[in-house]
């Protein structure tokens, strides 16, 4: 699967994007998320309040209780400050 | 029509390229937006948007279909910049033609709201104390609500 | 500013000339109006804009006035053209700059209802049946009367 | 005074505009419609129903109880159709 971090998700993260293989026992966005702060304090930090993260998957907004699977296209931003 | 680019620009030519031809336009609603050079109380001296390509097409691309589900439109355009961008550029163009007036005014309203909420573009301001997210603002998300209740023009 | 003149205009060039230099401008909302060519169920060929020379400059004076006193704006302009026109041409152009975009977007709406009801202008439609001056419309005054309650923009 | 007459206004009297001393007995611009009226079947025809005829003193609305004089400029013309 191929993940996407924006904005200051990218900045803490420090990556902005990767392809991983799914993780064993991710299920869900939520799943994904606490796979995901696990791997460092840069992430850990990204990943820390989710009331100000938004997560897509395949391009359209989902909540955390959506499935993710091999293959999905899954990003995390901020919630936007465009226009 | 959807266009997401580094480029400026040139709104006279936009908008005659918009309603060319169609002789049953009235009118053309029409919004751009521009860099400020204060955010809050602080000083902007340059900005980057940056945005997620392919997502921000499709986002447009749906906001624009609702717009022409609601109101009778002959013609929509959104432009939207990413990139560098300096005080007093130009970031964003909508536009809506359409027989009636208040619905070209009501559905670029309408499509403003939306794309500020649902595009996903994020600015970084660049500003004496170092370059800084800008945080989504609690009035975008209530000026976009207010759409929900279908009241399309009359 | 007001610009009453037989001649098009260069909307580009306009709304450029209104923003420039200024970069406390967030928006500029605009309204372009064009001649239509169908009046009803008629087939329009062309218009003759009649105008009051004089009172015409005042009554849009007034209305940008009070669209002034009423929002934050940094900026409006008001161009209306009079004379020989055909379908497709432009009659109109409205545009407000301010800091604050439902601003823009409301004065901008109130100016082109006002100006739909006070503004001295009388259309004449040249048809197949030949001339004949245009009516008023009732939902023109129904658009102008909703500003008659102040709610101005947050 | 000046007298002015726009769109079918202008079209029926068969003036754009004119100049004429205030008439005798005329003090409010309804007076000077009923004066208009009898100067024959193009003004009378002009001003059959004031109810689609908006007039202006010295270029703002008035109503017709409006006080007219000497000096003032004084159009009429249909509910405008501009914009």
């Amino acid at each position: 699967m191929k993940l996407l971090y924006f904005a200051w998700l990218r900045t803490r993260t420090g990556l902005g994007e990767e392809e991983i293989a799914l993780p064993q026992d991710v299920r869900t966005v939520r799943d994904l998320v606490d796979w995901l702060r696990q791997r460092g304090p840069g992430f850990s930090a990204a990943f820390e309040n989710m009331k100000v993260v938004r997560a897509a998957v395949n391009q359209s907004y989902v909540q955390l209780d959506h499935p993710v699977s091999e293959g999905d296209e899954i990003a995390f931003f901020p919630p936007v400050t465009g226009g | 029509m959807i266009k997401v680019q580094s480029q400026d620009f040139d709104i006279g030519a936009e908008l005659a390229a918009l309603s060319h031809g169609d002789t049953t336009i009235g009118g053309v609603t029409s919004f751009v937006g521009y860099v400020r050079d204060l955010a809050g109380d602080e000083s902007v001296s340059a900005m980057t948007l940056e945005h997620y390509p392919g997502m921000t097409e499709k986002m447009l691309g749906d906001i624009e279909a609702r717009a022409q589900a609601r109101w009778p439109l002959a013609a929509t355009l959104i432009i939207h910049r990413y990139g560098d961008l300096k005080p007093g550029d130009r970031i964003v163009l909508v536009a809506c033609a359409s027989a009636h007036r208040q619905a070209s005014f009501e559905a670029c309203n309408f499509l403003i709201d939306w794309l500020k909420t649902e595009a996903p573009f994020w600015k970084q301001e660049r500003t004496a104390a170092g370059p800084r997210w800008v945080e989504s603002r609690a009035t975008d998300a209530t000026a976009a609500q207010r759409w929900q209740t279908p009241k399309p023009a009359k």
